[in-house]
């Protein structure tokens, strides 16, 4: 039932929902999951100094950052009674209102799925070297910064 | 000994490019960044970690790759 | 961009990967969203005695039902700073491998939607008269207890 | 007083029936659940919560409504 083998992180442009409904629809099969729980980072149109952001650029060191993927990947599996698991990060422009992250854990039990799915995401946001390009609607741009 | 330098995000519009090779002679990370500080006087306030086999090390790190990378504050998701 | 009528809460039968997909395609006009957080509940082929769990009958005491998912919202609302908020429940049969429940809540941050889906399905499976019969394969059935 | 009384889950197995009118002269809830342990008493060992106006009270309620709601744990989700 478990899928832990390593996957293709990254996607070129923003993340579809039919691709997230196609994902979803692939764990039915799966029938000792009781509990999914789905993040997803959608482009916000920030307001900064009167221009808004309009689409993220995204690039990343791809070597370190599937690396990384790994290890976040193994520590939540160790951690969690996990299912599966599955993480797609965004490459190259998202635009407003596009989702650029989808991560998705499924498990018998829904405790285990809140805790790992937090864990995951604010381990991708600390320590995954992926970078955003935030892009105004006059073509300015200023460098992301998470917090 | 020649070093692949790359560069990401906010600091390749420091350094005007995504990566160089440069001859060095060292074999500490900090005097390599010496080097780096000299070229781009501007790289010095950059908030930027260093990574060496895909992984973070402090400059006080030993070179031990032929291939040091720059890396701004992550901005993921 | 929040939407904090009362929606219709009950589906008929399992909540297809369609709805959850075309439910997140329609957030994409929303541009102040940053985050979005999911919960899906499906349902487990639990080994019993001997005998495996096929489906789940799902009946509810509905005029109460609706009046409690309204007080979980309006409280998720108050407590947390939400953009939006769905929940959409199963009645009747349900089988294994489909989804009964789809909670979703987005904001603009990250941190927001997590603590309030987890807040929004713990109340929903402590406070919301909804009763599940486990059907098996040989048409017997148990009444499901949540913990 | 005509009293509907609704039972969902596990209880309509133990009643046979999802909802019967009563005819109860009291005002207090326990009462009328003493009423229902007579003719259901299987029903005294289930493990139910009892609902008016939509709330959960406690037995101890007074009896304002001429609807009376039994049910068992709920299972959502």
């Amino acid at each position: 039932m478990s899928d832990k083998k390593s996957k293709n992180v990254f996607i070129k442009g923003a993340i579809s929902s039919e691709f997230i409904g196609n994902s979803i629809a692939k764990h039915q099969t799966k029938t000792s999951i009781g509990a999914h729980n789905i993040f997803l980072g959608q482009v916000r149109a920030d307001l900064v100094n009167n221009k808004t952001v309009s689409a993220i650029e995204y690039t990343a060191y791809e070597d370190m950052a599937n690396a990384k993927f790994h290890e976040i990947r193994e520590a939540a599996f160790e951690k969690f009674e996990l299912t599966c698991m599955h993480i797609y990060h965004s490459l190259g422009t998202v635009n407003v209102g596009e989702i650029c992250l989808f991560v998705f854990v499924s498990s018998p039990h829904r405790k285990t799925v809140f805790d790992a799915l937090e864990f995951i995401v604010e381990e991708i946001k600390a320590n995954v070297p992926v970078f955003g390009k935030e892009i105004f609607e006059d073509n300015s741009h200023q460098w992301k910064v998470n917090n | 000994m020649l070093i692949k330098i790359k560069y990401f995000g906010l600091l390749t519009e420091v350094t005007n490019c995504q990566e160089e090779t440069i001859d060095f002679s060292g074999n500490i990370i900090s005097e390599l960044l010496e080097l780096l500080f000299v070229k781009y006087p501007n790289l010095k306030n950059k908030e930027f970690q260093v990574a060496q086999n895909q992984e973070l090390v402090p400059v006080e790190a030993k070179l031990l790759s032929n291939e040091i990378v720059l890396l701004p504050p992550f901005s993921g998701g």
